[in-house]
């Protein structure tokens, strides 16, 4: 089977580069094709890098407290740019404080993130849902997700 | 090992000034006539370098928190509260603002206000101008510092400095390396240039600010020596520029054997590059930051942590020490898990603080080891740059002679590996081109190779990342499952 | 220095226990003969003795809470519930029990019951009998201790050991002076004789119980060579009965010098004494208590206290470590407080336990002192007993040449009083008839001197006064205001 | 002046001395006359020597959560020993676990006591109390308290 192609990367202004050196290592390991756009990205940069590579997911982090603004309007500038189907994980410290989980999800499923991690996320479990994931999109269905 | 960079000249000086304050409207509200005139007429409690200095003299341990918020009124609410809590306050400034993008600190501040909370994560001192922060100056009654991590910083100084903050955290390396991606380190290293020559401009009038370095760098299993090297140069850039009063940082590494080392080490090798270089009116304190990695998101375990980044501060008289709370995990601390991190440390650090301060043999050997190691790294930077500092750093990050674990800059190496031992100390797995003395590379080979055999497994790379994730799963070192 | 106290006969220890068996009528469900087979049919791992046994050859360091309630339903679910955060279980006893008063413990069992939460301090093991007992111990998957304060403790020994504890606390000095106000000193040791003897039969059947001496006695100020005697008698007391496993206590000063000291002291002299009494084959481990005394209201300096602790357990390398919670200072702690003091020690103790213990001459020199103290006190003990350690105890608790600091006993002196020096370890202000060796009665004069100097004013009862409170207002010393 | 009698103990089988010892030296500082009846304090025990001494005030301790047991009644058996009128105070960690400070005082003033102190207790503020109350005692008026 051919590896799936995954782009990573830090949004916004976020400059915390551990935990995506951490998930490049992983996802690398687990046999994705993984590119890795590191701290700082763009919105568009991420898009760009998906389009030039046919990735099937794109997996945003962010951990600084920006995310609520930096995430915004992710999966509109996907369907604009004529990738609106693939698949976006978002996680980290996705909000500024202390919050629910559960609120937190809420409000990142409504900005289109498929699935939305906690910085306690079980990147084992993420890699298996990632897997699956990808070859329920490799597979042509006639309903969109 | 002498370095001639030049203070920034006059002229220069004042080309740049004028740029600097009209990249935001706020800039234009800066009087530094006034401003000196306001510092002066402030008592000396309020000012951090005389707080500082008087704290070192008597051997006590002051506490900060960190803390910023996107609105001006509840950031005053915020530090007012705090205060009682606390030694010495903070600013700590927006991401935002940090990259020098006003505009979205802009937006930040505006959603805030609609959202009724903070939506940036810290306080957007640009944008809320000489104003509004004079106004969070004058509702308190404790020095209070800006903290940041901001490359090109001369605004933010020009504003921060000129409302009554009498402290400035950062540096040309500490600021970028663990703060950018592509910013050229000669860049920030001349944009901080500006900073230490304007604080040198306070000092010329009399006022005396504080310069503080930012120690832990990547916060994440970063050797002594690298982040004592990095400290050593950016407190001597601030000399040539005029700076009287320097804090040299160090993040906690969880060892109390190398953090009590670390921090006597910074100490004397301060004294002994500082002097080397022909300084002697300067003041130096140092400043110890509770652990910089990750923390668990248990609130009571982060307590523990806490408390134990309290304990080696006290027990190796820091002159202060930086706090965390229970929330870091999980995201900024509300008002009250501030307070709890303060509560709690200040508790260690009293009951510490009338014992005696630790010392053995083995730290002893420890701060021997880094000051040799800080020493051959110092070498090679004065070589590569013959006769300037700013270009002998430059080539040696160019060179990957200093390099930062885990730093996200395009600008450093990322070659040296860092791996604990089985003490916990930091040690070296890898040391990628940075020149340690040869006896000393033994020594760390054999730590580690003493730890690989101990946990039946080669020197890895998932080595390193167990030790990233230990202290937050409830351990130091990474130990295989 | 020899005792011949002898082992409780068979015939003596009979006739006893029909009337202790008697004195309620759970005393009847006691079948020893069954309750070993319970015994020999459990996992190594659920055996006290056994666990600390292993810790202690691996240098590891347990944690356990204190934990009791009224009803049986609700003590099971707190101990299902704290034992995945701990290493060790108890089961804290009510203080009626603690006094024989089954009546009032069974009035309160039933007022609980109607109030739907814990109206008694601890849970009455008495009143809820062998099966009450047996169910506990079936529903938890550690070693479960019986943890109290009970001067005649035979009743509970009897039903508890015969339910399956496996470990029993207490002595009849430690369980007699800080819990008491007149029983005399010769019956608690008689009666804890027959404990210690009951304890010798379940030895005699291959079955070890392991038991504890209370090291903190009043948790105020007690000098470590005063717990450290009462400790060491407790010891050779029921070593004389047949006891094999015994943990020697101490409760945390709140120095770290006088608390490593104090511990590796207590380990040393254990051994010393009882090998002297001629002793070979028994097993010796330490318990650490975090701090005893006033804890801080403020539950974020709570946590600074217990992690002070856990770091001096730690440090110190004790067996295991009773842990205190954020609750201490107000009330029994809810089973979430309880859980949160120890995940913060916990956190703390595998941060350190990585790390090399702590050693220093000055840890030395306190050690030794410590240790010369104790020899002084044990010889007037001997003298008095004339081969009795029975009769020299009450001899010299009558004269004073063991005083316990701040206990409410009528048959305690009260005479010695304690105060802490200039570094904060605890020193003796006032002797008493404790017979300290001359040139140490000088050292402790000296430091007691000196701080008084540096505070201006005379030694004298509110400096004492000052220290008991200092620690819960946020200090270790109590200084003037 | 004379100085006011006040009986002082520790109530029930409760054996927290400490507090205790630190009282006595307190109140006597302060000018009282104590009587300190020491721990392990039953009910009886504290009115006899409140009949025998002339006591104005009888202070009370609980440290160890037994209080709610202990304690009840008391004013009770106050009146029904001939001293119903007598200051109660009541001090210490008064129930077990920690609750809320009003919800506690409301429990013991309903038991009859005076003044109800938690552990935190400000000592200058309580004899300042004290001292008014057995004043305001001394000076026979119509009323009963
Ligand atoms: C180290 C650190 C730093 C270092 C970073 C160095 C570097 N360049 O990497 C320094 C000191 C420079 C730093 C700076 C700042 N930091 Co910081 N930092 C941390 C800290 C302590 C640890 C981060 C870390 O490395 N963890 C270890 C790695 C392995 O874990 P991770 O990053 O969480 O990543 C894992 C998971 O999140 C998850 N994950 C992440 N992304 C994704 C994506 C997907 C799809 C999935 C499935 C999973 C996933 O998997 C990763 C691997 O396990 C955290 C707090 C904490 N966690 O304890 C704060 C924290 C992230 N920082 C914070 C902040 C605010 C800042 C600053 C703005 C300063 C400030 N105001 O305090 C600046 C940021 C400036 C900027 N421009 O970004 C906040 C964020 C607040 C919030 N969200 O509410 C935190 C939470 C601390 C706090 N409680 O205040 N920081
Ligand atoms: C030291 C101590 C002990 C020592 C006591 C030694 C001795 N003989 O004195 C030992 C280890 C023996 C002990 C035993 C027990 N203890 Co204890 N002990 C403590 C501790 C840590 C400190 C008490 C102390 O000395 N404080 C210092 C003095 C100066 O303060 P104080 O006692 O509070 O007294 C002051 C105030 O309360 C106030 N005050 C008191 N009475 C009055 C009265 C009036 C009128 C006024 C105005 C003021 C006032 O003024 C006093 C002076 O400032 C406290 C917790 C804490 N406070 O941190 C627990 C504590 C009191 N103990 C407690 C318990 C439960 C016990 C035990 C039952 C064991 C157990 N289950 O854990 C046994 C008791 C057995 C018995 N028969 O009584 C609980 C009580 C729980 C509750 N109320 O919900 C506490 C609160 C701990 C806890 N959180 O679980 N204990």
């Amino acid at each position: 089977m051919e590896a799936h192609t995954i782009v990573l990367g830090v949004i916004g202004s976020d400059c915390h580069a551990v935990g995506n050196k951490i998930l490049e290592a992983f996802f690398s390991d687990r046999g994705f094709r993984v590119i890795n756009l590191g701290v700082m990205v763009s919105q568009d940069e991420f898009i760009d890098a998906a389009i030039e590579t046919g990735a099937a997911a794109i997996l945003v982090s962010s951990l600084y407290g920006h995310g609520e603004i930096d995430c915004a309007g992710f999966r509109d500038r996907c369907i604009e740019r004529g990738v609106g189907d693939i698949i976006l994980y978002v996680g980290g410290n996705l909000v500024i404080g202390k919050h629910d989980p559960a609120e937190v999800e809420t409000l990142y499923r409504s900005m289109g993130y498929d699935r939305i991690f906690g910085p306690d996320a079980d990147l084992d479990a993420v890699a298996d849902l990632l897997a699956c994931d990808c070859a329920a999109k490799a597979v042509p269905t006639g309903t969109s997700r | 090992m002498t370095f001639h960079d030049a203070p920034l000249s006059r002229h220069d000086f004042t080309a740049q000034q004028s740029d600097v304050r009209a990249s935001w409207p706020t800039g234009a509200d800066v009087d530094f006539a006034e401003s000196i005139r306001f510092h002066q007429g402030r008592d000396a409690s309020l000012n951090m370098a005389s707080v500082l200095r008087q704290a070192d003299a008597r051997g006590a341990v002051l506490i900060q928190p960190r803390a910023g918020v996107a609105l001006l009124s509840e950031h005053i609410r915020l530090l007012t509260f705090l205060q009682d809590h606390c030694d010495l306050l903070p600013t700590t400034i927006d991401a935002y603002t940090r990259q020098n993008r006003y505009e979205e600190a802009q937006k930040g501040v505006e959603r805030s206000r609609e959202a009724g909370h903070s939506l940036l994560n810290g306080f957007p001192a640009v944008n809320h101008g000489v104003a509004g922060c004079r106004e969070v100056v004058e509702s308190l009654s404790k020095p209070v510092q800006v903290r940041h991590g901001t490359p090109d910083a001369r605004l933010l100084a020009e504003i921060t400095l000129a409302a009554g903050f009498s402290s400035y955290e950062g540096g040309g390396v500490s600021y970028n390396i663990p703060y950018t991606k592509d910013v050229p380190l000669e860049r920030s290293l001349r944009n901080w240039q500006y900073v230490d020559r304007l604080v040198g401009m306070y000092e010329d009038e009399g006022v005396r600010i504080n310069r503080e370095p930012f120690g832990p760098l990547s916060g994440t299993l970063v050797p002594p020596c690298i982040s004592h090297t990095v400290g050593l140069i950016e407190g001597l850039l601030a000399l040539q520029q005029g700076v009287r009063s320097i804090t040299l940082g160090y993040g906690q590494a969880g060892s109390y054997v190398q953090d009590i080392a670390a921090l006597q080490s910074l100490r004397d090798l301060g004294h002994e590059f500082f002097t080397n270089a022909g300084h002697t009116d300067y003041e130096l304190t140092t400043v110890f930051h509770q652990w910089m990695g990750g923390f668990p998101e248990s609130e009571a375990r982060a307590f523990g942590v806490i408390a134990w980044g309290a304990t080696a501060a006290a027990l190796a008289r820091a002159t202060k020490v930086i706090v965390k709370t229970p929330h870091e995990a999980m995201g900024i601390p509300t008002m009250e898990a501030n307070r709890q991190g303060l509560e709690a440390t200040r508790q260690v650090i009293n009951m510490l603080s009338d014992q005696p301060p630790l010392d053995t043999p083995e730290i002893q050997a420890e701060a021997d080891r880094i000051k040799s190691e800080v020493r051959a790294i110092m070498t090679r930077v004065a070589e590569l740059g013959s006769g300037s500092l700013v270009d002998g750093t430059v080539r040696a990050f160019e060179a990957g002679v200093i390099d930062v674990p885990f730093a996200p800059s395009k600008h450093n190496r990322g070659k040296l590996l860092p791996v604990r031992d089985l003490d916990g100390a930091v040690r070296i797995f890898e040391p990628g081109n940075v020149p340690f003395p040869a006896e000393v590379m033994e020594f760390h080979r054999a730590r580690v190779a003493d730890r690989a055999r101990h946990e039946n497994r080669p020197p890895c790379f998932q080595m390193v990342i167990d030790d990233i994730y230990a202290v937050s799963k409830g351990n130091l070192v990474g130990r295989p499952r």
